[in-house]
């Protein structure tokens, strides 16, 4: 197989390749939060926007979204933040934001769905009860809209750890990229994607896992017959 | 960005065609129908498979489905790309092997959409049809299919969507798509990438946006034929 | 034997990249497949006498598309490096590219001993990426997805310097707008050989390919085709500074 | 018609059903009623095996519903089953609901069915609604349809798990009527309900469960006036009670 | 207590409640019937503003709830409201459903909280299911919970939405006789229900509705021994009929 500094390289590249998963997983879902606060509010300027959001990132690829995050965004910049943009990591930031917004869009979308499915009497009790809108959406709502739609989400995180990949094309040294490098440098294709692969799957089966004992924890039981 | 299009428009929709091989938006269109067409059969079988009584079938597709998931798409292509012509002991093209990869790939993904579908059909339906004295396969094909695909139309043109934008990796292989064409350009005409992905973009944009409004025109119209409350 | 199934078959099958100019490329106006590398191939075909047939290969399959025997014969970028060379077998060098270095003309670096440390950008994955981390080892190296990529990074100061071959940086030079001029730093960084691939289980295959070069370099026919793609009828004007001959290990 | 010997099942460690003993004749309306959980449902369901039993047999029309060979649909063909929810399939209009059995099951030719579905409709009062969709019929509406389609195989026995129970008050009325119009017609009945009115007028026996077992079997004036067992007294006490 | 003034509500272009005047007394327990769709939900609904009205006033305890500066929140802690469907919240043990709104509405320490909530269980019958998540009880104990939930900010009025007409008969009892003890220890109740059982035996006045009206207002035993309209004799006729 491959020689230990091929392993170590590509081993450097999954910690990037989690690093942005992380990191755009968690600005991912705190925007999905503020999309679907937004959403409902029911003001039809608010309703355009986010949609338009939604429908922006689910209909273009991911590639250009990156892109256009690192190419085109940072020219609106202010000089001097702008260059020290580019001294700290620059790629791996953009990056992340690029894939965090594609990924909030679907996000919000599922638990917007999860939102739909739970009874409108839930929110009725919880109104009849004297407590605030903010306060039955914190307590009552999202945390069931959470529970029910922990399935899509598990989903989401999976397609979130493998679409990191497309950051390789502004230059973050993830796992793909270094899998291409070793590739290029040796021209020892099987192996290397082999190996890729491999460690793609572990974190595939990494996060399966971990979704599915958050899914037995919090599993909703809305109770039999009653709707 | 303009005058990009203007030099390099018919590029974009045929590629080479019709003097070399057809390309571009034509073939990626090709490359999601063929996809969909072959993925959505399978995706079915799969979910059926997910939802069957004998415990051991569910078990095995399964972890099929969580396999396929579990891998990149990239990976995927590039596996398909190897090992199809040592299966089959013929060589194949790049097109076929995209189409192979891309159909493995969302039928896993989609067959998870219809599987919940076919979960969240009351089990009422079922036992009424059975007790009907209707057997299970035609149950399957009269009660539960028609309403669980029914219900997740939405999902499934997600899916579908997300297909028409994954048919962008096959430039790896190169499969002389729409987003290979963009590339070609690009090394054409060098100093303007924001211009051609610009392009690109739109481009991805409409042709996945009318898609999912054509959809949700028909579930509409659907609900109203049978005057159901609409999602 | 490789020899004998090509005259069989009567055709050559060669890899090529189909993007990159002007080695291989779409012709925008025909859109049919020309280029230097393009050329190479059928000049060896006709040597060979059979016909040539040619299949676009993208870059991390041109490797394993040869040893899987779906094609004869690479013309497809191929640097030479010693790990390269186990894996597969190098012909002489039929193209020398010195890789340089672009900078923007306001910065000031002339030497590449003045680039090192600064950012320097590159084409992921290309043999420019991986030497130039060798030689100029205080920079961080950037590999973005192409060229165009790498020249976009370079405007927008996101890097200080871009590694590319000469050529590249010549059409770069040539297209770049006169609001934001930019430079090529003389002096080579390094020279990168480039052979046609082939398996390495072919000796008798290497061998013909090797006579059917050096013949092409005696009888000029490969001075005429570099004249073709890059002499001074092309917008790229370079000097033949090489001529086909072993690659030095 | 129907005959129980000795019917057990279990759920895991849960004994449902025990020692079931019971004959139902042809032409027969048979009304069973019990508490929540005592095993109705599950009784009836067995009939047609939507339930399969641990022990014991069940005869229906002579033939040993789990001998060897039994074709199950044939057997489920020729008893209708009425659910509490109605269950009608959202996506098929009322007529196609009702040709659903015909037409898979017996294959009859689309002409035929469709005249055999209309007279359905027109016995239960439903002729106009044949080209609506269940989601537009009130549940009353819905019920009757329901059991039209139950009754499109012509089969000698129906079954009914508490028809009524999902209805406001006001539409109970119109299913019941439908009902007891078939048990003048001399159709054999089994029907889990707790409307006591149904069972005086129509109802031939009263089966009393309780936990799992009968407990008393008996006609209606003699159950509702006399009950002999005291849970039953109990019962009957507690549904009037309000 | 309660004060309906000219209470007019449409839907579009449906007029649902038309010149409802009503006076629910202190202490007073008041039973509201009446054909589906009457708008008797609706009417119940408008007194803590789960529905708003267009036309006419509503006091509640002196105040009018659309006055200028209400506290909505307020307003809706101090009348508690049990709902058809339960609505308890699934996600939550019994014992949080107590004990969320004295937390989140009133800000109450959490160890005092659950001591109230401790004895609120006790007194619907629930004490040893204070652990427990609303999915693993019956319909019956939902609503008994349900109810404690209502009771848990000590509202001085309280409303019924055909609170047992989700349930199965034998646990509408178990509903009903925690409704009543409350309603013996002075609560001011008013209830949509058919439980004419429970109408007799507590409420100090029925009174009838159809089609958005206020036909008939009457105490119990006069409305269902001789009620006068002809609609509401009509409709008692229905409900006893099976
Ligand atoms: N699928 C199941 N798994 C485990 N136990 C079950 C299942 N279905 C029913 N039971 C149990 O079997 C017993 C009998 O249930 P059944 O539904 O037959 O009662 P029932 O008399 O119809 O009640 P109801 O009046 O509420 O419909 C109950 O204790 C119930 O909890
Ligand atoms: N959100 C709504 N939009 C439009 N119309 C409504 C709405 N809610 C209720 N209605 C209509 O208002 C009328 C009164 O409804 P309401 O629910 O108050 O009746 P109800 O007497 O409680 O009936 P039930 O006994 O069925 O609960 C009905 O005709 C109903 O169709
Ligand atoms: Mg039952
Ligand atoms: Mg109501």
């Amino acid at each position: 197989m491959l020689e230990s500094v091929y392993l170590w390289q590509l081993l450097n590249g999954m910690a990037t390749t989690l690093t942005l998963f992380s990191v755009a997983w968690v600005m991912a879902f705190s925007l999905a939060m503020v999309l679907v606060v937004v959403r409902t509010l029911n003001l039809r300027i608010c309703r355009w926007i986010v949609d338009a959001f939604v429908e922006y990132h689910r209909n273009v690829p991911l590639m250009v979204q990156v892109l256009f995050w690192y190419f085109g965004m940072p020219e609106l910049l202010p000089e001097g933040f702008r260059s020290w943009l580019y001294a700290h990591n620059a790629e791996l930031s953009l990056a992340a934001i690029a894939l965090a917004l594609g990924s909030s869009a679907y996000i919000a979308e599922d638990i917007r769905s999860g939102l739909r499915a739970i009874p409108g009497t839930q929110f009725e009790a919880a109104r009849a009860l004297g407590s605030s809108y903010l306060q039955t959406m914190r307590y009552v709502i999202v945390p069931q809209a959470l529970r029910i739609s922990t399935g899509p989400l598990i989903s989401r995180a999976l397609l979130l750890f493998k679409n990191t990949s497309v950051a390789m094309a502004i230059g973050v040294v993830e796992l793909t990229y270094q899998a291409r490098e070793i590739e290029n440098e040796t021209y020892r294709t099987f192996e290397t994607f082999g190996a890729a692969t491999v460690l793609y799957l572990c974190g595939s089966f990494l996060i399966m896992l971990i979704g599915m004992r958050i899914q037995a924890r919090f599993a909703l039981n809305r109770g039999a017959g009653h709707a | 960005m303009l005058d990009i299009l203007q030099q390099y428009w018919l590029m974009l929709l045929v590629g080479q065609y019709p003097n070399g091989p057809l390309g571009g938006l034509a073939m990626t269109l090709i490359l999601a129908v063929c996809g969909l067409s072959l993925s959505f059969p399978l995706a079915i079988l799969l979910a059926v498979a997910r939802t069957s009584p004998y415990r051991w079938v569910a078990r095995i597709s399964g972890y099929t489905v969580n396999m396929i998931r579990g891998m990149p798409l990239l990976m995927l292509i590039f596996w398909a790309y190897f090992v199809l012509p040592k299966v089959t002991g013929h060589s194949i093209s790049g097109f076929w092997t995209l189409v192979c990869a891309l159909v493995v790939y969302e039928s896993a993904y989609l067959s998870e959409v219809i599987r919940a579908g076919i979960e969240a059909i009351p089990k009422g339906q079922i036992e009424a049809s059975r007790s009907l004295g209707v057997g299970y396969w035609t149950t399957l094909r009269k009660v539960i299919l028609p309403q669980a695909l029914f219900n997740v139309l939405p999902g499934m043109t997600s899916q579908f969507v997300s297909t028409i934008k994954e048919t962008s990796l096959g430039y790896v292989i190169s499969v002389n798509e729409l987003t290979f064409a963009a590339n070609q350009i690009n090394n054409m005409v060098l100093t303007q990438p924001l211009q051609v992905f610009g392009i690109l973009a739109i481009m991805y944009f409409i042709v996945c946006f009318s898609l999912s409004r054509a959809v949700g025109w028909l579930d509409r119209k659907i609900r109203r034929v049978r005057q159901m409350s609409p999602a | 034997d490789q020899l004998a199934d090509i005259a069989a078959r009567g055709t050559l099958v060669c890899g090529t990249l189909g993007t990159s100019q002007p080695f291989s490329f779409q012709d925008a106006a025909t859109r049919t497949l020309v280029g230097y590398d393009v050329d190479v191939c059928k000049l060896v075909a006709d040597k060979l006498g059979v016909g040539v047939e040619y299949k676009l290969l993208s870059v991390a399959a041109r490797v394993p598309e040869l040893n899987e025997s779906r094609v004869d014969i690479l013309a497809a970028n191929l640097g030479h490096s010693p790990a390269r060379a186990e894996q597969i077998a190098f012909s002489h060098a039929y193209y020398v590219s010195p890789q340089k270095l672009l900078v923007r003309e306001d910065s000031g670096l002339e030497t590449v001993e003045q680039v090192n440390g600064r950012r320097v950008g590159a084409t992921k994955g290309s043999s420019s990426e991986r030497e130039v981390k060798r030689i100029l080892d205080k920079s961080s190296v950037i590999g973005y997805a192409d060229s165009s990529a790498t020249y976009l990074a370079l405007q927008q100061k996101k890097i200080d310097a871009q590694v590319a071959s000469e050529l590249v940086l010549v059409r770069l030079l040539l297209q770049s707008p006169p609001t934001a001029p930019v430079a090529i730093v003389r002096e080579p960084v390094f020279m990168e050989y480039w052979g046609l691939g082939m398996r390495k289980d072919e000796p008798a295959f290497v061998a013909r390919v090797n006579e059917i070069l050096d013949e092409a370099e005696q009888d000029g026919t490969a001075a005429a085709l570099f004249e073709k793609w890059f002499g001074a009828e092309t917008p790229y004007k370079l000097e033949r500074s090489f001529k086909i001959a072993p690659i030095a290990e | 018609m129907i005959k129980f010997d000795k019917v057990n099942k279990w759920y895991g460690d849960h004994h449902v059903l025990t020692d079931i003993d019971l004959h139902v004749r042809k032409g027969e309306v048979m009304v069973v009623c019990g508490p929540s959980g005592s095993g109705k449902s599950t009784m009836i369901r067995t009939i047609n095996r939507l339930e399969e039993i641990q022990k014991g047999t069940i005869l229906v029309d002579g033939q040993d519903i789990h001998a060897k060979g039994v074709n199950l649909n044939h057997l489920r063909g020729g008893i209708g089953f009425v659910f509490q929810q109605f269950n009608l399939f959202p996506h098929m209009s009322v007529l196609q609901n009702i040709m659903y059995s015909p037409v898979h099951v017996r294959k009859q030719g689309k002409q035929e069915t469709r005249d055999l579905a209309m007279s359905l409709l027109e016995r239960v009062g439903l002729a106009h609604k044949a080209e609506a969709y269940p989601g537009s019929l009130s549940g009353g509406q819905q019920q009757r349809v329901a059991i039209a389609r139950a009754l499109a195989l012509k089969p000698p026995v129906m079954l009914f798990d508490e028809p009524t129970s999902a209805l406001d008050p006001e539409m109970v009325g119109e299913v019941l009527q439908v009902m007891k119009a078939l048990a003048r017609d001399g159709m054999t009945m089994v029907c889990v309900t707790h409307e006591m009115g149904f069972a005086r007028e129509v109802a031939d026996r009263v089966v009393f469960m309780d936990a799992g077992q009968i407990i008393e079997v008996a006609a209606p004036d003699e159950f509702f006036g006399n009950p002999r067992h005291p849970r039953a007294q109990k019962f009957l006490a507690d549904v009037r009670a309000h």
